[in-house]
């Protein structure tokens, strides 16, 4: 219909239910991000909201379950009437929750799950992701690795027996092989998720001897292998790679080994581009009230915020200045381009999935920081190490030429 | 070779982090009859206890061996402090009700206590690798092993026999054996029922604090471990047979170096190490490695 | 439910009713509830027996991914199929397992269903190329009787075919509580070595109750994956079982409505914790639980039981001067 | 058939204990046999040989021509033979008047019914007129918990009794029931068994029961049968005399 | 302290809904033995249940030695040196006689081997050969004597003995009468079902009906 038709009233507030992890395990992310929206919010109102609305956000916690999100989803949704909703860290509540946000028609905003099932498999209107799958991580990882340890001869990976864990592995393991056909794998471990106690496994590394060990770990699993496998001369034997390291490295301080890769899951670490003004703002501003540096999960929210606001402030370009229909707001989402920290630019493409580049280094330690930071960084554009859009992450990986 | 001498090693290693988690609760269960879910909280909060003391002391930048102390320290306060207030206040209204009423107040007390650990030690992990890394390490096997595991076996045992004798050659052991078989005669042959319960709860939670402090220097102390803790100890305590402390030890050794041996052999399958073994024991002895079958006089 | 005939004609018409009158987010809540309550009348139904089962969780699982495969890999779209399938097979588990476990008593009996339920748990979560691992399976919209709802209406739709579904279930329930093998249940409870010294089987009466319960935990979990629309393994984690048998308690197990009300307490209470503690739910969950427990020592049911329990009492002494 | 039941050298022990010792009996249907003893003597532990809750280390029982050495109760029950407990074994949960349509609908075989309900009309007439003989009719719909000792003895025979048994033995009946009762209740318990036909062994520490009831009474002394006949014999022999009785 | 060991005065008891002992009054002099008898269902054990705390008392006193026991903890009425001997025996099934028998002693942080203890292996020889079993394990009668004894070693003031000779064969019953008559220093208080019994014992009989003493 003509825009006129579907221009709204400005509402008095734009309500956004965010969905994180407030309790369990899964805390060390839900909290870092719900304090980046909690910030970044409180900013966008102070400078005026979005187009003159200010955003109101609903904390939710996404604990329970696939089905309790689903059921949660819908109380945000038709209860707390949120005018969208961002939120979900955990693969099985985005790929739960999605079909729900077609049902009501709510637009969406996955902010950090990793599954790259969810847009290769299936096709939705309101849902969109603003960052990049986890293909990214383990791609990025295998091209580190092969950069800073080109004659690789045995690869070992020590996985999370979950879905992320074995995509990770996979991913990571078909990428080293395709780059370098002569790699064996040596050991493929699965210790439960949240295991925490890491003895015969870092034992069987120890005797294994892998030139490198790929883990996916996070949260408490990934500080107890460290912990553990460091006095026990892990690190220093591998070249070990945590594809997802960058958010323990404030809490395990100068007990990181040096020399082991980190990936941070997209280029976002508080010293990349660390005097971009966007950048910096954030990087203090969030230091300054809780009293530590954003890890990525608090990235990946700042991405989700924008996003929204981006795609509504373009909506309302395109209308003229009139608040914008839902549909407009999905429209404007498809393929915008917005800015983020560390200061580049963040597109969301047409199968609603944000692409990003990626950073990986090795930890060493610096005195300016009580904690280990990432030497001998390189930053994979977002074209390297996220599949073009429409090709699915396994054939894309299949399809490298070497 | 050396990879059986590492299984048998790191299984070892394992049980002994297995037997220290499940101890307190085989104690609690066999002299009070009381499952307690709770378990892996007070395993949790002494873990927290035991790693903030630690980070307290070593600030001071007093003699480094002393930290074991504070580790410790903080364990045994913070299961004096939760024990007694848990068994007066949840415990003793509703003993003599169903089991089952007994885990729903005590899984009610796990689902305030997850929440109040939060409210005291928020959400970021609690860091302490020092007691650790401190002792060194020896290599065995050409494997390196950190001391601090090797030391933990010898806690391990020494818990075990410990506990053991207290409840068997004690008179206090006894007569907690009495009250929970029978309250009401106990009270009539002058036993002080409370202070009897009150006691054997607060050891069962010093002993679960003591294991979460033993073990908080391997793993990352953050919300969510107590879920962990309780699961492993109930399968460990279950498999040997519950109440009996000898079959904790059997049950966290069979557990151990069957996950030590699936981990070099069957990476594939040790998810479910647990609780295949579990079955196993279960269908040959179902009361467990060293449960009894009670003929009842009739 | 001895009480009074009007008593069922009464819920009746308020469950159907009540969709009518309340949001839609309270009516989605309210079909999990239902859902869910056939499970919690499973556990509430071995409870009887003093048998509390710690991965029932399995049954729930099997009903829930035997219509996630059906659907998956068979294409299979109508719900009232897909529920019979589904149940069968839960059923049929329950029926093989049950041959084992049917000699477990007391903490025992829990303990071995939960290391059974996590190793199907471990199965559901291996065979991930087949079941989506930890991601699951979506459960897409089913027809009922061949007609697709429309998406306005199909929350409706879904409640009232779970209501549907859920009332045969409470009814076999009832049934089977006033009936031989129910009490002989309650008797194996309170003095196997008489039952034996009656001549009846205690295996065969725990197998039995068994065999249904499992039955109903499968109902359960298909109605749930339909309104829920995604299926995870974590339906078999013990947790999820473990939930089920604090409802059932919280509920009151000795009664038939028990399960219901515990149910819909139950998911109302977590909703609302969700809603106003968002940081601190658990909490406010356990301190609920607690007072109830304490408070409640019959389960929220504890009010009518006490009016039933009159009631019957009036009637046996009517009957004996009458 | 000439016996209803026979055991030959019966032998159970208990660690170091000899609770039984080598007993052989035969007893005669409709006979009413009294066993008294020494505490420790043995009976209970005859008792439970005999319905298979515990299996003897040698010997054998024979039921009926039958060989039922080691049958299980539940399969010694359903041939017939019914009991009672010195420890009453009530369901203590249930009602009384429960308590005993469960034992009906066992001895109907209808314990696995699932659909029709326990408690019809005609189970609840014959229940209530099975507790008649025990006092207990008035106290039907009470919680088993809420009786008085000797009211759960009572209840723990009826039990037994509404298995209409052929065979059945009672573990000290008339303990903790009350001297103003126990006759009366042994009197119509007795004639009503008598009239069925059913053989009744029964152990007993009152000798006024034994010598009003019993027609042969099995004195038992550390595990061994001491003395087998009409009971006035029994009780005048100077063996039994002195282990059972305590006169010198 | 006046002459009696025990005084009940205007005992009521309630149990569930219902009213189970109704103004009962009596007493039990030093040194002497007092019987209570009624038939089943009387209020015979709840009477002996509320004299060592273990049923609600609704009114009245319960004096020991002249001092009102209603508002003291059961196990410290043990400490006043009750002794309470069951009717349904209740021995502690999993542990052997003779801890069964120390439990008392225990309990009162006694060391060493205890006189009562000694008085109740004196008075009782037939324990000997017992000693070491479980009490769980033992015969109906069995158990009764050992929970005489361990009544015996508990209570020095004032035995509660509840129908202690149900289950007992002719030739223990004489023996446990002999025991109890040969304490020396303690009241006791035995209920029983049959006055003819009770008189073997004592005299001294108060009957009791219905929730109410109805004749001494
Ligand atoms: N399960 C058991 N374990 C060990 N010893 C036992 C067991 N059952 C019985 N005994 C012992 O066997 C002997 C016989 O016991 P039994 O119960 O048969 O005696 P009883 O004649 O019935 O005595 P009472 O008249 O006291 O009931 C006793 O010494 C008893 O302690
Ligand atoms: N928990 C209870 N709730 C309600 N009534 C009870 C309860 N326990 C006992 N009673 C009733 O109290 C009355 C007295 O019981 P009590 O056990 O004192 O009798 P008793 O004289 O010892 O009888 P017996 O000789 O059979 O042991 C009985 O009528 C009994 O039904
Ligand atoms: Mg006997
Ligand atoms: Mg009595």
């Amino acid at each position: 219909g003509p825009p006129w038709a579907e221009a709204q009233a400005k509402p008095a507030e734009l309500k956004i239910g965010i969905v994180s992890f407030l309790s369990g395990p899964a805390t060390v992310f839900g909290v870092p991000s719900k304090n980046a929206a909690e910030w970044l919010i409180e900013k966008y109102n102070r400078e005026g909201g979005i187009g003159g609305v200010k955003i109101r956000p609903v904390y939710a916690d996404e604990a329970g379950g696939a089905e309790k999100q689903v059921a949660e989803f819908r109380r945000l949704v038709l209860d707390e009437k949120v005018d969208l909703v961002i939120g979900y860290i955990s693969s099985a509540d985005c790929l739960a929750v999605a079909p729900v946000a077609e049902e009501l028609r709510k637009l969406t905003v996955l902010f950090d799950c990793g599954t790259n099932r969810i847009f290769e498999d299936s096709k939705y209107k309101y849902v969109f992701r603003t960052k990049a799958h986890q293909v990214l991580d383990s791609v990025a990882a295998a091209k580190y690795v092969l950069s800073v340890k080109p004659n690789v001869k045995t690869i070992a990976g020590i996985n999370q027996d979950y879905a992320w864990g074995r995509d990770s592995w996979e991913s990571f393991r078909r990428a080293m092989l395709k780059l370098k056909p002569d790699v064996q794998v040596v050991a493929e471990l699965w210790p439960k998720l949240l295991a925490g106690e890491y003895s015969a496994e870092i034992s069987r590394l120890l005797v294994a001897k892998p030139d490198v060990i790929h883990s996916s770990f996070w949260n408490g699993d990934i500080i107890g292998l460290v912990k553990q496998g460091a006095p026990r001369g892990l690190f220093s034997q591998s070249l070990v790679v945590l594809t997802a390291g960058e958010h323990m490295l404030q809490d395990v301080g100068k007990d990181m080994p040096e020399g082991v890769v980190i990936g941070a899951r997209g280029d976002h670490w508080f010293l990349h581009n660390a005097n971009d003004p966007l950048h910096k703002e954030f990087v203090d501003g969030y230091r300054a009230r809780y009293g530590r540096y954003p890890i990525y999960p608090s990235y990946h929210m700042y991405q989700a915020v924008a996003g929204v606001k981006a795609a509504y402030e373009k909506a309302m370009k395109a209308a003229g200045g009139a608040w914008p229909s839902l549909d407009q707001a999905i429209k404007a989402f498809e393929g915008i381009e917005y800015r983020v920290p560390p200061g580049r630019t963040m597109t969301i493409r047409g199968d609603h999935n944000g692409i990003e580049p990626a950073i990986m280094g090795l930890t060493k330690h610096d005195p300016k920081y009580p904690f280990a930071i990432l030497d001998r960084m390189m930053v994979f554009p977002a074209a390297e190490v996220n599949p073009p859009l429409g090709v699915k992450s396994n054939d894309w990986i299949d399809s490298w030429k070497k | 070779m050396t990879v059986a001498v590492v299984i048998l090693l790191d299984g070892v290693l394992y049980a002994a982090v297995l037997f220290l988690v499940a101890a307190g609760l085989t104690l609690v269960y066999g002299v009070m009859r009381i499952l307690n879910i709770a378990h892996g909280s007070l395993y949790a909060l002494g873990a927290y206890a035991g790693t903030s003391l630690v980070l307290v002391y070593l600030k001071t930048g007093g003699p480094a061996p002393l930290m074991y102390l504070a580790l410790l320290a903080g364990a045994v306060v913070a299961g004096a402090i939760a024990g007694p207030l848990v068994e007066r206040l949840l415990l003793r209204p509703i003993y003599g009700r169903e089991e089952v009423v007994q885990l729903l107040v005590t899984y009610s007390l796990f689902l305030i206590l997850e929440d109040v650990m939060k409210l005291l030690w928020g959400v970021d992990p609690y860091y302490v690798a020092k007691p650790y890394a401190f002792l060194g390490t020896v290599t065995i096997a050409g494997v390196r092993y950190a001391w601090y595991q090797l030391l933990l076996i010898a806690v391990a045992l020494a818990t075990g026999v410990l506990v053991s004798l207290a409840i068997r050659g004690t008179r206090l052991g006894r007569m907690i054996v009495a009250v929970t078989a029978d309250r009401e005669i106990s009270a009539t042959l002058g036993i002080n029922v409370g202070r009897v319960y009150t006691l054997a709860f607060t050891a069962g939670a010093i002993l679960a604090g003591l294991g979460g402090a033993l073990v908080a220097p391997l793993i990352s102390v953050a919300p969510g471990i107590s879920v962990e803790a309780i699961v492993l100890a109930f399968a460990v305590v279950v498999i040997g047979g519950l109440g009996s402390l000898e079959g904790a030890a059997l049950g966290a050794l069979i557990v151990g170096i069957t996950r030590a041996a699936a981990v070099q052999l069957f990476p594939e399958i040790e998810l479910a190490t647990v609780y295949l073994i579990m079955v196993a024991v279960l269908l040959f002895r179902p009361r467990g490695l060293f449960g009894e079958w009670e003929t009842r006089r009739i | 439910m001895r009480g009074g005939k009007a008593l069922p004609l009464v819920a009746a018409a308020v469950f159907g009713a009540a969709p009518l009158v309340l949001p839609g987010w309270v009516t989605f809540l309210l079909t999990l509830a239902v859902a869910k309550s056939v499970m919690v009348l499973a556990i509430a139904l071995l409870l009887r027996g003093g048998l509390v089962s710690f991965g029932h969780g399995m049954f729930f699982a099997a009903g829930a991914y035997t219509v996630g495969m059906a659907m998956k890999w068979g294409g299979m779209r109508e719900a009232v199929v897909l529920t019979f399938l589904g149940v069968l097979a839960a059923a049929a588990a329950a029926a093989l397992l049950g041959l084992l476990i049917a000699r477990y008593r007391g903490i025992f009996f829990a303990m071995l269903n939960m290391a059974i339920s996590m190793v199907v748990y471990a199965v559901l979560l291996k065979l991930y190329w087949v079941t989506g691992g930890t991601d699951g399976i979506g459960i897409r919209t089913p027809t009922i009787l061949g007609v697709m709802p429309e998406r306005e209406s199909l929350r409706l739709v879904m409640y009232y075919f779970t209501l549907v579904m859920t009332l045969p279930a409470f009814y076999a329930v009832h049934r089977f509580w006033t009936s031989p093998l129910g009490f002989a249940l309650r008797a194996v409870r309170d003095n196997e070595v008489r039952v034996e010294y009656m001549g009846t089987s205690v295996a065969r009466v725990i197998y039995a109750a068994y065999v249904l319960s499992g039955a109903l935990g499968g109902l359960a979990g298909i109605l749930t994956g339909f309104s829920v629309g995604h299926i995870v393994p974590d339906l078999a984690y013990w947790t999820t079982s473990g939930e089920f048998v604090f409802v059932a308690v919280l509920g009151g197990p000795a009664s038939i409505p028990g399960p219901l009300v515990g149910s819909i307490a139950f998911e109302f209470l977590k909703s609302y914790a969700y809603k106003y503690a968002a940081f601190t739910w658990q909490m406010t969950l356990g301190v609920t639980m607690l007072a109830i427990i304490l408070f409640m020592p019959g389960g929220l049911w504890t009010i009518y039981e006490g009016l039933a329990r009159q009631g019957r009492q009036w009637r046996l002494s009517w009957k004996r001067t009458g | 058939m000439a016996t209803v039941l026979e055991t030959h050298g019966l032998t159970k022990s208990f660690g170091g204990v000899l609770a039984v010792d080598d007993v052989s009996v035969a007893i005669a249907p409709g006979e009413i046999v009294g066993i008294v003893g020494a505490n420790g003597a043995g009976k209970t532990t005859f008792v439970n040989l005999v319905t298979g809750y515990l299996k003897p280390d040698r010997g054998r029982i024979i039921y009926l021509g039958r060989d039922i050495t080691a049958h299980p109760p539940r399969e010694v029950t359903g041939l017939g033979v019914a009991r009672s407990f010195q420890i009453p074994q009530i369901y203590a949960s249930l009602t009384v008047l429960e308590n005993v349509l469960i034992a009906l609908a066992a001895r109907e075989g209808q314990s696995l019914r699932a659909w029709a309900p326990l408690s019809t009309r005609v189970r609840e007439a014959e229940g209530l007129i099975l507790l008649e003989p025990f006092g207990l009719t008035e106290h039907a719909a009470r919680p088993v918990s809420e009786l008085p000792q000797g009211g759960l003895k009572l209840l723990d025979i009826a039990l037994a009794s509404a298995l209409m048994p052929r065979l059945l033995l009672l573990d000290e009946p008339t303990s903790g029931v009350s001297s103003a009762e126990k006759f009366g209740v042994m009197d119509t318990l007795v004639s009503i068994l008598q009239a069925r036909g059913v053989t009744v062994i029964f152990v007993e520490h009152d000798m006024d029961v034994v010598t009003n009831y019993a027609g042969r009474v099995l004195a038992f002394s550390e595990g061994k049968i001491l003395a087998d006949g009409a009971p006035g014999v029994v009780l005048a022999d100077p063996a039994v005399r002195k282990a059972v009785l305590g006169w010198a | 302290m006046g002459v009696n060991a025990l005084e009940v005065k205007d005992l009521s008891v309630k149990l569930a809904a219902f009213v189970i002992l109704r103004g009962v009054s009596f007493a039990v002099p030093h040194g002497s033995t007092v019987g209570l008898v009624g038939r089943n269902g009387a209020g015979k054990t709840t009477t002996l249940k509320s004299i060592v705390g273990l049923a609600p008392v609704l009114g009245g006193e319960i004096r020991l030695d002249g001092r009102d026991l209603t508002a003291v903890a059961p196990h410290h009425r043990a400490g006043l040196g009750l002794g309470y001997l069951p009717e349904d025996r209740r021995l502690i099934a999993s542990l052997t006689v003779e801890e069964n028998l120390r439990l008392p002693l225990w309990a009162r942080g006694e060391r060493g081997d205890g006189a009562r203890l000694k008085l109740a292996y004196d008075l009782m020889p037939e324990l000997a050969p017992l000693v070491r079993r479980r009490a769980g394990a033992l015969s109906g009668g069995q158990q009764k004597m050992v929970a005489l004894a361990r009544a015996v070693v508990t209570g020095t003031k004032l035995l509660l003995l509840d129908e202690p000779f149900e289950g007992v064969s002719p030739a223990l019953s004489r023996r446990l009468a002999e025991v109890i008559r040969s304490l020396q220093g303690v009241a006791v208080l035995v209920t029983e079902s049959d006055a003819n019994r009770m008189r073997l014992l004592t005299e001294q009989i108060y009957t009791i009906e219905r929730g109410e003493i109805i004749q001494r």
